[in-house]
């Protein structure tokens, strides 16, 4: 299925990750935006709420998060492309209305503009600590995906393919920007209408009365049908099965719900390879800290150091096989993150001993400085022997501050 | 000069000066009347806890030299709530914004009315979310302007002393920020009062809901407010509705007795 | 089975009504068995506890040729501030609010009950039909679960009046609720309140609050005209922009 | 410091999990809880609440979970020991402010009664589901102290060790339970007051015009004051010096998140809490922790019948995570097995240190089987094989 001209805003432009995402909402055939006014995610709403009523959309501003996520459920059940937008602190209050789609296997897609945390933090700059908080943040199991851009461009593009796997697998599908991306100003080209592939709703075809509301398909995932159809819905968060009806037992549907991505994971991930095939040490990124892991990586190999980059397009679920195959094969890895270590701990978890894992923290509020990353790379080639554990790299910030007093893990 | 103490430095954090209030906002003149209500009500000012939320007012606190909370988006009324249970001598202040108290925090602001609980809440009322940029917020009068309401906004404005009344206040009054000598006896009446007290400040925003709709400065605005208010004590708050640069009602409109949930919880524990 | 005095309600409404019943979803944050549901022929979500009015707005907002009921028990506590919104914005929603002056998931447990009830005894009840009122909705009436026809004829009402109404419903105990088999006692309950009531339609909704050992006032109070969230919407951006502007129809491009 | 004995109801008693918890808390000077009713942790409620008057503890139920641990947090900084009890949606709701709990260091202590999830799931039956929450749920970076006991009895010692640690490092402590253990009734022994140690909250000392909120001490811990006392001091959510003050550049943030982290991360050693069972021989190891940790060791016992060298570590601190114990381990054993009630959380921990030495089994548990400790045995036998 094509996108629909209307909803597409053909051309170049110059604008900012935060616009370039609602365009691609819009693009995506995203109908409804339940939002909250966050720093520094206003400008995707405010982009929204100009172009909503020139394609039919609408964008509602709700009390709080907590209503806005809810109305993002409603609309998608009512047949609606839905989506919200947010921040750390409202992406803390979702989180349990995002067990809830998670449950009744709801389609729909989170933009989460990352910032400094914990708490209200620094709400003007950037961050990359919600990463874990995206995978585990509801109470009880599920799975999500997420996708993780690194400019404007890719915000476009990829909250287009959020909207497609969100529609494909009907699970939460979070795009984890950050400040940074949000705020970044660049040349974004949209295409044509007809360049646009979207994945069309799996809607129920067979007849009314044969309806089975959770009854997956082969790929685990159930078709569904929009409200007020006369289809005589029944839809609770409970454990239920099949039918919908509440049931006593995890084992059915919500061991399918985790399934269902745990067993397409090799058709979600998706990640880009830069230089591996005769790496010594890989650099694995997501986000922002891609582009200045790129920085360090042309200076490395300056110097004669064998680097590549590996780069997580969709962080969750992560590309455990790859890691394991690469980890038999290189020095090290080294994982720069505007965090205190979160998704180093899933590289070491995959590496299982066989290489180092050295990690580039950052408090956050800015992005990494590339001669840390050099740094950490220069580490991992001098290293005679395997590290007990995650080697931290300690930082030019953290030294300026810290000096070397405070002993490390 | 240098040596020279306002007044008022006593109350202030003088090291955190220059505050980040734009020429030409309420907030400021908001902090001048509270300050002179302290003075005025001559409490312990150790006793004395302010507690803000998030947005241009969540700053509040962060420049009152007295135990201050900056707290959450909109949880700064179940803190103080927190604050004031576990230790009643403390005299409790939430001062914040609109979108703070009455948008994500009006669940926590009803019920806190509704339990009575001791506090003062000072609402400073921008009819927009200024700290963001100027989204539209739930006070923001029909057909106004904002970022995210780029056509005029259509939804109609809370009446935050009717909220306040139907959900049990037990004082509610609204200036607006020229109003220096009422508004200072509102906060002094409120402060010395047992109960859940409301004060609503009705401020211009110079920065964003002047600019986009193109009401001058802050000056301006805050004339034009001052100048088309009718001071009506004691009205219905069913008629407190503010349109768009129409005039706005202000006084003091309800002062009223209620058990406090302190007093009401003890008596509940005697028997 | 005995079916919930609330339940059989809706459906004699809808049919008073005459909506389309494959039109009617009903979102509720209260567990009801699909036994109870399936029979009755209309959409029902279980939301997040607190959240049917949000939930609700997206249904509506979603496809505005669907008549949402938001079904609430814990309204007056997790959602208070969504009734409140959603009255401002006159979203087009029939909101019942079941006031079982507990938890009725809790144990029925008497000291639960006592302890957990909102209305706890030391705790002001909230009253739920002026703050309906005060926040702008259209429509507000309160009835006890045993005023059927009343209830239904009301519930009917609200399905064809546009805009945002609250009807409170009194209906003590938790006998909706699987493993609780406090039936009789709670049965008793709804009788006395029942009979606790006195019906006096268009009262000042200043004067309904619960207080125990006073009569209950039930009746429809508030009944009046605002444009609801969507025709304001509409009239609004036509105004702006003219004959370009396409009026909101939710209908799926 | 000792507590004061109006809150410690010495003697043997028949408590049930919940219970017991109430109990702990008392016995450790809590006097302020705050929740929402949600069950599987009403009994708590119920116990503090009865026992409010003998010790004039306040109990307020709020109009929600996102309220009631900011009410706690409050009253926390007014002085008082603070803690709010509930499960799997509640603690969902209360993320962001456990995020602000780190950020503000202040001691509170939240009890989590796990039930099935996702959203309501089974509101009844226990389950484990939300171990990695605790760790993650909250936006932004932090370490946080995550307790699991797996008996009554040890409810009741493990609350008063969660406030003492709470206390002692001036962060939230999450004490994971779940429906059975909060259901399940056993004998608890409550020591005489003398005898239950008590960490009490580092109070500043200096001179009152001196005190900056966050001036830190060597143990990377500041001293804390309450409100009221005339300190007159100012904290904030934002990222701040140690005056308390709003700070926005990019080596406070560092400055912050670096001590919030390292003040726990450092000090792993001290805090980790794991017991251990004949690792001496052990050729295969189970690695559990709460419930399922009892179903273990009625396997264990027949396996040792059968003549298999199988030890167990249980985790009674999950996080922060024993990383260094279970590397050791990793290195003399054959085998981990990991038995969950869930599908699989504290398995990718284990495999992360076991840096692939040992071989891992993962035995899912569905909460219906719960007391049936076969799926172990077979584990066990199918790796001796």
């Amino acid at each position: 299925m094509k996108a629909n001209p209307k909803d597409v805003r053909t051309g170049v432009f110059y604008i900012d990750g935060d616009v370039a995402a609602a365009e691609g909402a819009l693009a995506a055939g995203c109908k409804f935006l339940g939002g909250y006014p966050i720093t520094p995610s206003t400008e995707a709403a405010e982009a929204f709420a100009r172009r909503a009523p020139q394609v039919g959309a609408m964008f509602i501003q709700m009390e709080d998060e907590l209503g806005s996520i809810a109305t993002v459920m409603g609309a998608s059940l009512s047949g609606q492309k839905a989506m919200t937008i947010t921040s750390g602190p409202g992406f803390s209050l979702m989180m349990e209305t995002i067990g809830f789609g998670a449950m009744l296997e709801i389609p729909f897609v989170i933009i989460n503009i990352q910032r400094s945390g914990p708490s209200t933090g620094l709400p003007t700059r950037t961050g990359q600590a919600d990463m874990m908080q995206a995978r585990w943040g509801s109470h009880g199991e599920y799975e999500v995906i997420t996708l993780s851009p690194d400019s404007p461009q890719e915000s476009f593009d990829f909250t287009i393919k959020a909207f497609n796997l969100a529609e494909k697998y009907r699970a939460p599908v979070m795009l984890m920007s950050d400040e940074c991306v949000g705020h970044m100003t660049e040349k974004v080209e949209i295409p044509e209408a007809d360049k646009i592939d979207l994945e069309p709703r799996r809607l129920y075809k067979g007849p009314k009365d044969k309806y089975i509301p959770f009854k997956p398909d082969k790929d685990l995932v159930p078709p569904m049908v929009k409200a007020g159809e006369g289809y005589r819905l029944y839809l609770s968060p409970l454990s239920h099965d099949q039918r919908g009806h509440p049931l006593l037992s995890q084992k059915s549907t919500t061991r399918r719900i985790v399934d269902k991505i745990r067993l397409n994971a090799d058709d979600i991930i998706e990640t880009k390879e830069d230089g591996l095939d005769d790496a010594e040490v890989v650099v694995v990124s997501y986000g922002i800290t891609s582009r200045v892991a790129y920085r360090a990586i042309e200076q490395a190999r300056k110097s004669g150091i064998k680097v590549g980059i590996f780069r997580l397009i969709t962080v969750w679920p992560f590309p455990d096989k790859r890691i394991t195959e690469l980890a038999k094969r290189v020095k090290g890895f080294v994982v720069p993150e505007i965090n205190y270590g979160q998704i180093v701990f899933e590289v070491e978890r995959c590496v299982h001993g066989n290489a180092n894992v050295v990690l580039v923290p950052h408090g956050g509020g800015w992005v990494h400085n590339p001669d840390d990353i050099l740094g950490a790379i220069k580490q991992i080639m001098k290293a005679k022997k395997r590290y007990e554990g995650i080697f931290e790299y300690k930082t030019e910030l953290e030294k300026l501050i810290f000096g070397s007093g405070v002993q490390k893990k | 000069m240098k040596n020279v103490k306002h007044p008022m430095d006593f109350y202030l954090r003088m090291d955190r000066m220059p505050h980040i209030w734009c020429t030409g906002c309420g907030i400021g003149l908001t902090a001048t009347a509270f300050v002179a209500a302290m003075e005025k009500a001559k409490l312990d000012t150790n006793k004395v806890c302010v507690v803000s939320g998030i947005g241009c007012t969540g700053r509040f606190a962060g420049y009152i030299k007295l135990d201050s909370f900056h707290t959450t988006h909109g949880r700064a009324i179940p803190f103080a709530t927190g604050l004031k249970l576990a230790n009643p001598e403390l005299k409790v202040v939430v001062v914040s914004g609109d979108g703070d108290l009455i948008s994500i925090g009006g669940n926590h602001f009803i019920h806190a009315a509704r339990r009575n609980i001791d506090m003062v809440v000072i609402c400073v009322n921008n009819f927009i979310y200024a700290m963001t940029g100027g989204q539209v917020a739930p006070t923001t009068p029909l057909t106004a302007y904002t970022t995210t309401s780029p056509y005029g906004n259509f939804e109609p404005p809370s009446n935050i002393p009717q909220i306040a009344e139907s959900s049990g206040a037990v004082y509610v009054a609204r200036w607006t920020a020229l109003h220096i000598r009422r508004l200072t006896n509102s906060i002094f009446e409120a402060l010395n009062k047992p109960g859940f007290t409301v004060v609503e400040v009705i401020s211009p925003c110079a920065q964003y809901y002047s600019r986009i709709n193109r009401l001058g400065d802050g000056l301006d605005m805050m004339k034009f407010y001052h100048e088309n208010s009718q001071i009506k004590h004691w009205e219905p708050t069913d008629n407190l509705y503010i349109d768009y640069q129409k005039e706005i009602i202000v006084g003091k409109f309800v002062d009223r007795e209620r058990p406090t949930y302190s007093e009401s919880y003890k008596k509940w524990l005697a028997e | 089975m005995k079916q919930h005095p609330i339940l059989s309600a809706l459906v004699n409404a809808i049919k008073i009504s005459g909506v389309d019943k494959n039109k009617v979803c009903v979102a509720s944050d209260i567990f009801y068995s699909p036994q109870e549901i399936e029979p009755l022929g209309f959409d029902f979500f279980q939301t997040p506890r607190g959240r049917p009015i949000p939930f609700g707005t997206g249904l509506k907002l979603g496809n505005p040729e669907l008549k949402v009921v938001a079904l609430t028990g814990d309204l007056s506590t997790l959602g208070g501030n969504h009734l409140v919104h959603a009255g401002r914005r006159n979203m087009e929603l029939v909101t019942v609010c079941i006031n079982n002056f507990v938890y009725p998931l809790e144990p029925g447990k008497e000291s639960a009950k006592y302890m957990f009830s909102t209305y706890s005894n030391f705790e002001r009840p909230f009253n739920i039909p002026h703050l309906g009122r005060s926040c702008g909705a259209v429509f507000v009436a309160r009835w006890t679960a045993l005023h059927t026809k009343e209830l239904s004829t009301s519930v009917a009402k609200a399905l064809n009046k546009p805009g945002f109404s609250v009807i409170e419903v009194i209906s003590p105990g938790g006998n909706y609720f699987p493993g609780i088999d406090s039936l009789d006692e709670e049965s008793n309950l709804i009788k006395y309140w029942y009979e606790h009531s006195e019906i006096k339609n268009g009262e000042d909704t200043m004067n309904l609050e619960i207080e125990s050992g006073k009569e209950i006032i039930v009746g429809e109070f508030i009944e009046r005209e605002r444009p609801t969230f969507i025709d304001s919407y509409n009239a609004r951006l036509s105004e702006i922009m003219g004959d370009k502007f396409v009026p909101y129809g939710g209908k799926s491009y | 410091m000792k507590t004061n004995d109006k809150g410690v109801l010495t003697g043997t008693h028949n408590l049930s999990g919940n219970q017991a918890c109430a109990e702990g808390a008392l016995a450790a000077g809590c006097r302020f809880l705050s929740a929402y009713p949600i069950p599987p942790s009403i009994e708590v409620i119920e116990r503090f609440t009865q026992r409010a008057k003998e010790v004039d503890a306040i109990f307020i139920q709020m109009e929600d979970e996102i309220s009631v641990l900011a009410a706690v947090l409050g009253a926390s900084w007014a002085g008082k020991k603070a803690m709010t009890v509930t499960s799997g949606p509640g603690l969902s709701l209360m993320m962001e402010h456990i995020g602000l709990g780190v950020m503000l260091e202040t001691p509170c202590v939240i009890v989590n009664v796990q039930r099935c999830g996702p959203s309501e799931g089974i509101p009844n039956s226990p389950s484990q589901g939300d171990v990695m929450q605790a760790r993650w749920g909250s936006h932004g970076d932090y370490e946080i102290i995550v307790i699991y006991p797996n008996s009554p009895q040890e409810m009741f010692t493990q609350t008063i060790e969660a406030f003492n640690l709470s206390e002692k490092y001036r962060t939230p402590v999450v004490i994971l339970s779940d429906e059975s253990l909060a259901r399940m009734v056993e004998k608890v022994v409550i020591p005489p007051a003398n005898k239950i140690i008590l960490e009490p909250r580092k109070h500043y000392k200096g001179p009152k015009n001196k005190y900056l909120p966050f001036k830190y001490d060597k143990d990377l811990v500041p001293p804390m004051v309450n409100a009221g006392e005339g300190y007159k001091f100012h904290i904030t959510g934002l990222t701040h010096d140690e005056k308390g003050y709003p700070v926005m550049n990019e080596e406070c943030q560092e400055l912050n998140v670096h001590r919030l982290v390292r003040k726990i991360r450092n000090y792993v050693d001290n805090i980790t809490n794991i017991e251990e069972k004949n690792l001496s021989d052990a050729e295969i190891v189970v690695v559990s922790y709460g419930i399922t940790s009892r179903t273990v060791d009625k396997a264990l016992k027949q396996a040792r019948k059968d003549g298999i060298n199988v030890g167990s570590i249980r985790l009674i601190t999950v996080w922060p995570f024993p990383d260094k114990e279970i590397m050791k381990l990793s290195k003399k054993v054959k085998a981990f097995i990991v038995p969950e009630l869930n599908f699989g959380q504290i398995l990718l921990e284990v495999q992360r240190c076991n840096y692939g030495n040992a071989k891992i089994r993962f035995v899912e548990y569905g909460h219906e089987e719960i007391q049936n400790s076969d799926p172990i045995l077979n584990a066990i036998r199918s790796l001796t094989k």
